[in-house]
């Protein structure tokens, strides 16, 4: 028997069909007035109606948090928690933290990017969670892509599991009239392979992640100079290449090493630029965030334009992991400045491994 | 179940090649002579108006690139393309001491030639296939391999596994550039994927370091293969209706709302936005060739079948794509 | 011509076997399902007692040897005797980063066994045939290869080709030592050297570097192999019928006056102070294996053959031995 | 057509059967007055009964020295050259000079290892020879092993050719009771491969063993130690390392290295102690000389007891080729001193190739 919490955003995804950018705080009641419906149950339940296993004992939210869905198929549940009427991302954070205290296997809900920084910040990488995609905005790799491929991570369990990203519109750019993911965090998810991938290849495929992590730091911090002052994008992938430095990055945040010690930590686009002066070279290390491919414009807007002229495009290396790069159509820019986005654009060279690099076009 | 995941002729061999087969078992407990697989070089040779000493056998081709890939990556870098055969991919990434990849985008699929070029500047290994798999494009034309080729540091290996479909071949600059390899396979175009023979056309440089490859193939192989080449007419009778079938399938994907990229060969790459697409068609017996481990998500490689496979494969997706539950 | 030069098993596979070949050929221009595969790693599981999963099949034992050696003398010094089977010694001389071998010198043909526990200071893979090709003597026991394996950082991988006619082995050492491989063939012992089979049973540290070795073999290979594995009396009556033959040449041969190393197997290692005798045997229509080139001049490896082809090799040794021509 | 000579040396051999070491010079009267019966003439016979190839043209030798062999069969043959009724070591080589004038493809001559060297003085490696055995001594490896093989050798040509040594008995050490082996020089002999050995291997071995040799080269020549003095021994393996450090190498003595530097020319026993004087740490390098294996008393007896004693038996390096290890059951010493050599014997390294050693008893 494996204990599964379930937790739904019955409001998530209804600004989508009247034109808003999603359903947080107040926008809600905008959505109402302006006549939206939910989408949510129906992606909840394609998901239940598809999982196969038996084995399932549900931890679910009260009513239309979890409850009003679960009932209406055989699996055994219970109900935690208590809910106001009108649901905030208050109670999706509670409701959270009491099924992680309750140990559950495995954590399923449903909502758009908001809601998967909620889980994360109420849960973090405790337990692997599996997300039904209903918001408006998605641009966290977190989500499941259909209901057979959500109900597919819920049979599988225990499976291997992978990182990742929580992104979320950028409220500081967005009030100043701008689009822009911001790279929130990691949520752990469960790894499907499909099933025509005739023989498993690596018993567990997160240690071989992991493994070609390092292995990229350590290709990178070989080829480190001495008289340069390297600027460490946010992202998992630069974590290992810190930790092969002993130097604590911040996940989220910029980072400036310059040899070898930690010169600037979770720095701003002012401090950098203050860096910058002091020092005659300097190269930016960056991966892409998010399923889009974006190495500038998501999750780093420190990197503005005026820095990355300053560095230089011929200073930007990029790494990424094989397996992340190589399901890229290609990489993209979205610095807000056009000149700068042109000058970015082309093929560039991609560190995935030690000794391994990939060549990719960038647009 | 109906195979369209792994690029196999729908056809089978001969007649001939059938009985070639039943009187290969005679002495199948001596290992094979060496006078077979002469004979087998020297059908190889007239059919590809190639030297009968440059032909290196093998059964099956993914050992020859494995072997190759093994030998010359130790004191050499490696470009490969990505996607390409993938078990040949994975091989190198895991055991070549420098490798570069070139990924192939959407949705022309090329390969960006000065970036080759400018990575010249090292004793390198270059191996692509010519027309890519899974692509199905053409990835290499004569002026660009002669370029290559002019640098005798550089060693470059042409993958012509689907060839008989093109008619596009390097291998007459074998005899003129020592480092250039082509590598071939009969297990697709000939039909005789069950009994696995592929070959290499080794320019001298090639030829001098895999000379002692093993010379002892299975003998239904070899009898199977030279019985074949007698008769290239069959095979290429097969080809034309695989063709035939493929303008079929293609215009039967792209009005169900598939997007499909036009190849030149015995398979399809198309994109489909439905997920876990391969494992719905299994579910369904059908199997194609999902693309999204180890490229891009929404990929996908279907090998041309018989006309009433094809026929399910099409009555399939057009119930899948229909099908809201199936996608979000 | 008589063969007993390859150490063929004279004798042919089981009428079974034969038909498991001729049905083999229905689906030919497919490549061969995995459950073939699979089956047949079930069946050598279980014949060997050992878990399936540590089974790699291979289209005859040289590919494996090829590979282990290409992968894993990379970053490690290379241990084998001089002779063994020559195919891999040739290999792994151009390929293996730094290697030592070690030469069995007659009349015992030993292994030093405290030199080589003195090279393994640093990451070595160790490569040796037990019983030993062409000497016919076992150059291992447990107490060593133990003593080898509980060093991590050494690798090592026995072949043992010749088994079934020794019955001694280490396979049931793999689940315990991650370092050590045994390699397999059924191409002798089970009279399928025409179709090629070969295994390797892995430790943990073997399998997961060659995991991914190419998996789709000859279907016949397959049908035949699973087949023989069902009837392993078959095999063991042939290969008593092979050592009480063995006796009878071996005795045959000291009549004339040629000496004889005895051995455990199928061959013969002989000595005989006619020079060129394999060459002068072949114009009388029968081979045997010159081990001049490769090792000491005078040796030669002579394979058991059918009771007449043994007669045959006899009644020819005695008339060149008594021939003064072919002598100085 | 080729163009093939014949020398035959009509008193060789006659020694063994009377129990003398050989027909050199005044010995061959003592053999006469002993009874002795020449064995040269069946030999010589048995070869050219064996021959198969039509095309050959031959340039003997007048009566016994060649011509009354060659009368008895079909080929077409012209006489070269005088000779004296009671032929010398300078008739040999008189005839042989005028042979290689005329442009012969092939020399084959018949007798032992002192017609060998005379050969060997008259045209060096010049053509190649094919030596039919039928002297007393054979300590060279240049004969051919049997009537068969030397036909066949001849039947080959134009085949692979490779380097064979001329082995002959040391006269001084002899005149002091001893046998020892002295290596005079090389001949080029066809190269023929066992008809069973499946498929050539090398278009060309001569190259390959070149090319082995510079690679032995080369890895001695990195790991040689720059405060050691090295004793280079005799043998075209030993030039090939000579070459390596650009050194002009003596091929059938004895040279002192030190610091990349020639310090010593040719040198014997007395200027080896001297020098050994003088460096703290020293090594040996040699090869095993003739087809026995021996690296110590054959062809090297500058290399003394008491030399090997002050060197050490841990500072002895062996180098060979993989080819000629390989043939030998084992390596010999034979320095005329019982605990020396029995302080050689047990296993040794060979270095063979580049990082390729062998390691194989000393008896």
């Amino acid at each position: 028997m494996i204990k599964v919490g379930l937790i739904v955003n019955p409001i998530s995804g209804m600004g989508g069909s009247v034109g808003l950018k999603g359903t947080d705080g107040d926008a809600y009641k905008k959505a109402i007035e302006l006549g939206a419906k939910p989408v949510v149950p129906r992606r909840v339940k394609d998901t239940l109606s598809l999982i196969k296993r038996k084995d399932i004992y549900f931890l679910v939210a009260k009513k239309q948090m979890g409850e009003d869905y679960v009932r209406e198929f055989s699996f055994k549940y219970e109900v935690v928690g208590e809910i106001k009427e009108k649901t905030t991302a208050e109670d999706t954070k509670k409701i959270a933290k009491e099924l992680i205290s309750k140990e559950i296997n495995l954590l399923v809900f449903a909502g758009g990017d908001g809601t998967a920084r909620d889980i994360y910040d109420a849960i973090g990488t405790s337990v692997p969670v599996v997300a039904i995609p209903s918001g408006v905005k998605m641009f966290s790799s977190v989500f499941a892509l259909s209901p057979y491929a959500a109900a597919k991570m819920i049979d599988s369990y225990p499976c291997e599991i992978t990182d990742k990203e929580v992104l979320d519109i950028d409220e500081d750019a967005f009030r100043n009239n701008k689009l822009a993911a911001k790279l929130y965090g990691y949520l752990k998810v469960p790894k499907i392979e499909s099933l025509l991938q005739q023989g498993k290849e690596s018993s567990n495929l997160t240690v071989a992640e992991r493994k070609r992590k390092r292995e990229i730091a350590k290709y990178v911090a070989e080829r480190m100079e001495k008289d340069t002052l390297y600027l460490l994008g946010p992202g998992t992938t630069l974590k290992s290449v810190a930790d092969e430095l002993k130097i604590e990055k911040t996940l989220l945040g910029i980072d400036a090493v310059y040899k070898g010690k930690m010169v600037g930590k979770d720095i701003n686009e002012k401090e950098l630029l203050n860096l910058l002066k002091k020092h005659k070279k300097a190269k930016i290390i960056v991966t892409p965030i998010g399923g889009n491919g974006f190495i500038f414009g998501r999750g780093s807007k420190q990197f503005t334009p005026q820095v990355l002229e300053l560095v230089g495009e011929k200073n930007i290396i990029v790494v990424a992991t094989q397996e992340k790069v190589s399901s890229l159509e290609c990489l993209r820019v979205d610095t807000g400045d056009m000149k700068v986005d042109e000058r970015l654009k082309g093929h560039i060279r991609v560190i995935t491994g030690y000794k391994e690099e990939m060549i990719i076009e960038v647009k | 179940m109906i195979r369209l995941h792994m690029n196999e002729n729908p056809y089978p061999p001969s007649e001939n090649v059938l009985r070639a087969i039943k009187d290969s078992i005679n002495n199948i407990n001596r290992y094979s002579e060496l006078k077979y697989a002469d004979k087998l070089k020297e059908a190889l040779a007239s059919y590809n108006n190639a030297s009968e000493k440059r032909i290196i056998l093998s059964p099956g081709s993914e050992f020859l690139l494995r072997e190759l890939i093994n030998i010359f990556s130790g004191n050499r870098k490696l470009i490969m393309t990505n996607p390409t055969f993938f078990p040949a991919l994975k091989h190198a990434i895991r055991n070549a001491r420098k490798i570069i990849k070139h990924q192939l985008s959407p949705p022309n699929f090329e390969l960006n030639r000065e970036m080759i070029l400018e990575e010249l500047y090292e004793p390198t290994l270059i191996i692509v296939d010519n027309p890519n798999n899974p692509t199905g494009k053409m990835l290499l034309d004569r002026k660009f391999v002669m370029e290559i080729l002019k640098n005798k540091d550089i060693l470059l290996l042409v993958d012509e596994a689907y060839y008989e479909f093109v008619k596009y071949t390097f291998a007459d600059l074998v005899d003129s550039y020592p480092n250039l390899g082509i590598v071939r396979t009969m297990d697709k175009s000939f039909s005789l994927a069950g009994l696995r023979i592929g070959y290499l056309i080794a320019g001298d440089f090639f030829l001098k370091e895999i000379y002692d490859f093993p010379r002892f193939l299975p003998i239904p192989t070899l009898f199977a293969a030279r019985e074949a080449l007698k008769n290239p007419e069959y095979m290429e009778e097969n080809i034309r209706k695989i063709l035939i079938e493929r303008k079929r399938l293609e215009s039967g994907l792209k009005k169900i709302g598939v997007t499909v990229f036009s190849g030149e060969v015995n398979f399809l790459l198309i994109k489909c936005d439905i997920p876990e697409l391969s494992t719905i068609l299994m579910d369904r017996g059908i199997m194609i060739k999902d693309l999204s481990t180890d490229w891009i998500e929404g990929f996908y490689r279907v090998s041309v079948g018989l006309p009433e496979e094809n026929d399910k494969f099409l009555a399939e997706m057009e119930k899948i794509t229909n099908n809201p539950a199936l996608k979000w």
